[in-house]
């Protein structure tokens, strides 16, 4: 298997889904540290209302798909996970446009599209966006991009390739754990942040996990 | 969990509809979890904040004359989405334009300035936007994302509700709002953690001896954990950081804010106020008018924190002038 | 003990002293612990109330045209001297004489009781005494004192006011005054004991699911210690009890007041108001007018109370009436 | 020793005024089972001002000086215990007027004076005084004092007849453990008061005792 479909992609991001609701307290959690203890809450609130409106949502090729998930996450993930989550979607959605099947390559721009989409949103707002080092899931989605780009140049299989490229993520969510954080709430505490992952980059290593998993039990 | 509460998901969307039960001049729009006065004037400038709930009476309650025209209601400390501020602008636009008040934190400031250009470009309507940033716990600096906005906020809204009240245009009332940003300070302490509803259990633990010194309204760490002090020491010490801060000087007129963060009693308020006015007193420092009480809560956190405006003729002007909220009215 | 205080010998005098600088209109006369208007108007009847502290914004933030002359502060839960009342009905006379507001106490009975005695005995003032009994929990019966005064003296206290501002004389103002005081009724529940600041520890424990129902504004027991219910089952058990015993019927106007104890911040005020509203309306009594906020607090009890004044036109007029007090606007 | 001077007195209320501002906190313990929690503390206030205003207190006669401690009991004793213990003291004054010397049928008639003041003031205010039985300091100071009364009429010696007395009040707390309280703010509570004693007979049972192990130490 290294074709990924429409299907491949409603598969996984109902998967992501599962991941986010049950462990929306856990990630409430994390962002208690150094944040204010909502996270899991916002991005939670989201994917829930993502399944109930699941049956509306266009499933006619990958982009709109990606595209309509991303404007319920925007209308329905509070906090800063509103309009980062549902850019990436978005951002993901525009970069696959009106495909029913991609590959290897196809996955990886996306991520990258993704990555690059939340960097516009905190630029937006702020003059500038996260880059890996602030402790934002940056951090974690990056690096995950990152790898499925290596691994398609390299010609890997998909599944090893999604199942390093999350390696990748939880390593980059680890590595949060020994800086201060420069962007988000977290920012706001200085070096109190040290000791701490980053909630958001902790949360995509632990979907993206649970993605390649279930992708390769498939 | 001990709270007076049916479930946590209904939480904000019951706390709105009591609110607007109790003061029938305000409506409250549940599809968008805004609060808006029943008329709007669309002969003025349209004023909009809000943010996550859990400050209450912040920011709902300080919709009515002389303040806020609409406050969006985010989840408990959590940024309300881009639709939602969205529908709240298109949903009370002016002839004069829109002005949002935003508190400076990453959430707040990216669904504000999405929901304004939206506005802008599919309704062209007029948004302008200012973000509050008093909290003096959070050091400035380049590599950050700037200082917290907190209870001077409750100071901002009531200085640009004046101006619009007055009849100014949106980039007066803007130029105002920034003045009156330009010099507020605050800082606070907590006395113990908040309880996110959601969560359930408190945000952080604390010693029955400790108090987290220069804590945000979300229960976020200060500036550090210490054992706490007496009431007159906190006045001191905080004072005397925001004098240095704000450069605050002998003769100077300021205005006062002593804010409970939810769980603190009016008694212990009052108290504190005392130890703050006594310091201030011995700064030479003249208090113009003082505010006692909940303003901008961190849920049920027990502690408190002082803002200090820095006057100048137009602020006094626009602090004196009437104001009839649910929460304040002067 | 966490609290925001000095130290608890000073606490009531301190706090006193917060609320006078925040709101200049007042004055604190330390020796008797006397919250007063700077200008007492000699030509309307004098309205004077008070008792122990730690009830605040009662009742020293009563004080203001339209309610309360005078506010004697005892210490905390522990009702004001003979001297002390004494001297505040001294200090306020005026022609048309004094009314005294008494919450139905022990202690707060014998001490106002001495004073009026003193003061019509030695002084040639015209003094008469009402006493609240609003506390439906505690069952009245000929072998006890009475039902306990809780929240349903700030309507008492408004109502009388407003008589007092229109100029009736001390008879009049007290009929009216009896009135509301037949008219109201209260009952609350404490999720959380009070510490008073000398004892330093929980007046009682209590367990992490359970709530004391029924209980008084000094943290003493009520009807039950039971499980927590929701905000719906509260609303519907307190206003039914509530009903019941004022008799309210389909059609009745009230006003009603959901008072928070100290800690229970005002979003879950808001949310229980929503409550205690949907089962009035389903009763079809119409409520007239909502107060929500922590207007008779327990310290730092968390909790709160619900009051219902039971309204015809007169006390519909005197509520409608003018007020500007630090604790109550309209 | 069977003669009581001035200066008995005077070590009498002194003696009392420390036992009491030793026990200010247990008292407080005592009134939060059924009361407020604040008893121990209201009277504590009025004998810590007592003790400040110690030099100024008239010492003329035994009548002149529990007069003066009555009125800075009435004025510094917070809650339901100024007017009490303030009556008390200035009816046990106005019982002995200016003497300067009795015995125990003299403290007998005192204390049974102390008690009738107590019962006048409830009257005033309530209509009705409290008697034993209702569960207040009464109950204590009654027995206490129709001991000292049989004691007198017995012709047994005083300091015996004092700690007889002592014992009456403490037996007469004890005794309020078991009855639901009908008079002061315990009242309030009715039954649930069962099981505690009320706190101002209780602390006159160890006031009394006091007094008493002190005149027999002297
Ligand atoms: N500018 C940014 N760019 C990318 N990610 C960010 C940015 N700011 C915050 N984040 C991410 O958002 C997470 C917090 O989300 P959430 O708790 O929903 O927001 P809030 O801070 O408003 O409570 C952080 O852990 C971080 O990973
Ligand atoms: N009517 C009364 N007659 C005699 N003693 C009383 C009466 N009412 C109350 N007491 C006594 O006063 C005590 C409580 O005093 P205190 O705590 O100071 O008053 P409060 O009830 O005002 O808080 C009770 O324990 C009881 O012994
Ligand atoms: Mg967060
Ligand atoms: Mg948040
Ligand atoms: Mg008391
Ligand atoms: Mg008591």
């Amino acid at each position: 298997m290294n074709k990924l479909t429409t299907q491949d992609f409603i598969f996984m991001v109902d998967t992501m889904a599962n991941i986010i609701i049950e462990n929306e307290v856990p990630f409430c959690e994390l962002d208690s540290a150094a944040g204010d203890g909502d996270f899991g809450m916002s991005v939670a609130k989201g994917f829930k209302q993502l399944k109930k409106d699941w049956n509306d949502v266009d499933k006619d090729d990958i982009g709109s798909f990606l595209k309509g998930c991303g404007m319920i996450i925007l209308e329905y993930c509070g906090g800063a996970s509103g309009p980062i989550w549902g850019s990436a979607f978005r951002g993901a959605a525009k970069c696959i446009g009106d495909a029913k099947e991609t590959n290897l390559q196809g996955l990886a721009d996306i991520m990258q599209a993704a990555a690059e989409a939340v960097y516009k949103t905190g630029e937006k707002s702020f003059g500038k966006g996260a880059v890996v080092g602030d402790k934002t899931l940056i951090d974690a989605l990056v690096p995950c991009a990152d790898s499925l780009t290596a691994s398609a140049k390299a010609g890997e299989e998909l599944i090893p390739a999604m199942k390093k490229a999350a390696q990748a993520a939880v390593d980059g969510a680890e590595k949060t754990k020994y800086i201060s954080a420069k962007m988000g709430r977290a920012a706001n505490v200085g070096d109190r942040s040290i000791n701490y992952p980053d909630a958001g980059a902790y949360a995509l290593g632990v979907i993206f996990t649970g993605i390649s998993d279930a992708m390769s039990k498939k | 969990m001990k709270k007076i509460i049916n479930k946590p998901e209904t939480f904000v969307i019951e706390m709105c509809q009591g609110l607007a039960k109790a003061h029938p001049e305000l409506e409250f729009i549940e599809k968008h979890k805004i609060v808006k006065k029943k008329e709007i004037n669309k002969d003025k400038v349209t004023l909009i904040s809000g943010g996550g709930s859990g400050h209450e009476p912040a920011h709902a309650g300080f919709v009515g004359k002389g303040m806020l025209d609409v406050a969006v209601c985010g989840d408990v400390f959590a940024s309300p989405t881009t639709i939602q501020v969205y529908n709240a602008i298109c949903k009370s636009a002016s002839k004069k334009g829109t002005l949002l008040i935003i508190k400076n934190y990453s959430g707040d400031c990216m669904n504000f300035d999405g929901a304004a250009e939206m506005a802008k470009e599919d309704d062209d309507i007029n948004v302008e936007q200012v973000y509050v940033n008093d909290d003096i716990a959070v050091k400035d600096s380049l590599y950050t994302v700037g200082r917290r906005g907190v209870a001077g906020t409750v100071f901002v809204h009531k200085i640009a509700g004046a101006a619009a009240e007055k009849g100014k245009s949106l980039k007066e009332a803007k130029e105002v709002a920034n003045k009156a940003i330009a010099n507020v300070r605050s800082l606070g302490f907590a006395l113990t953690s908040c309880t996110v509803p959601a969560k359930g259990t408190p945000t952080f633990d604390i010693g029955d001896d400790e108090m987290e010194f220069g804590v945000g309204i979300h229960g976020e760490p200060g500036i550090a954990r210490e054992k706490i002090q007496s009431s007159d020491e906190l006045a001191k010490r905080i004072v005397n950081a925001i004098i240095t801060d704000l450069k605050l000087k002998q003769g100077d007129e300021i205005a006062l804010l002593i804010n409970g963060f939810g769980a603190t009693p009016l008694q212990e308020l009052y108290l504190f106020n005392n130890s703050v006015s006594n310091v201030l007193e011995e700064k030479k420092i003249n208090i113009y008018k003082t505010l006692v009480g909940n303003y901008m809560t961190a849920i049920d956190m027990a502690g408190a924190s002082v803002s200090i405006l820095k006057l100048d003729a137009e602020l006094k002007e626009m602090l004196d002038y009437e104001v009839n909220t649910p929460a304040l009215k002067l």
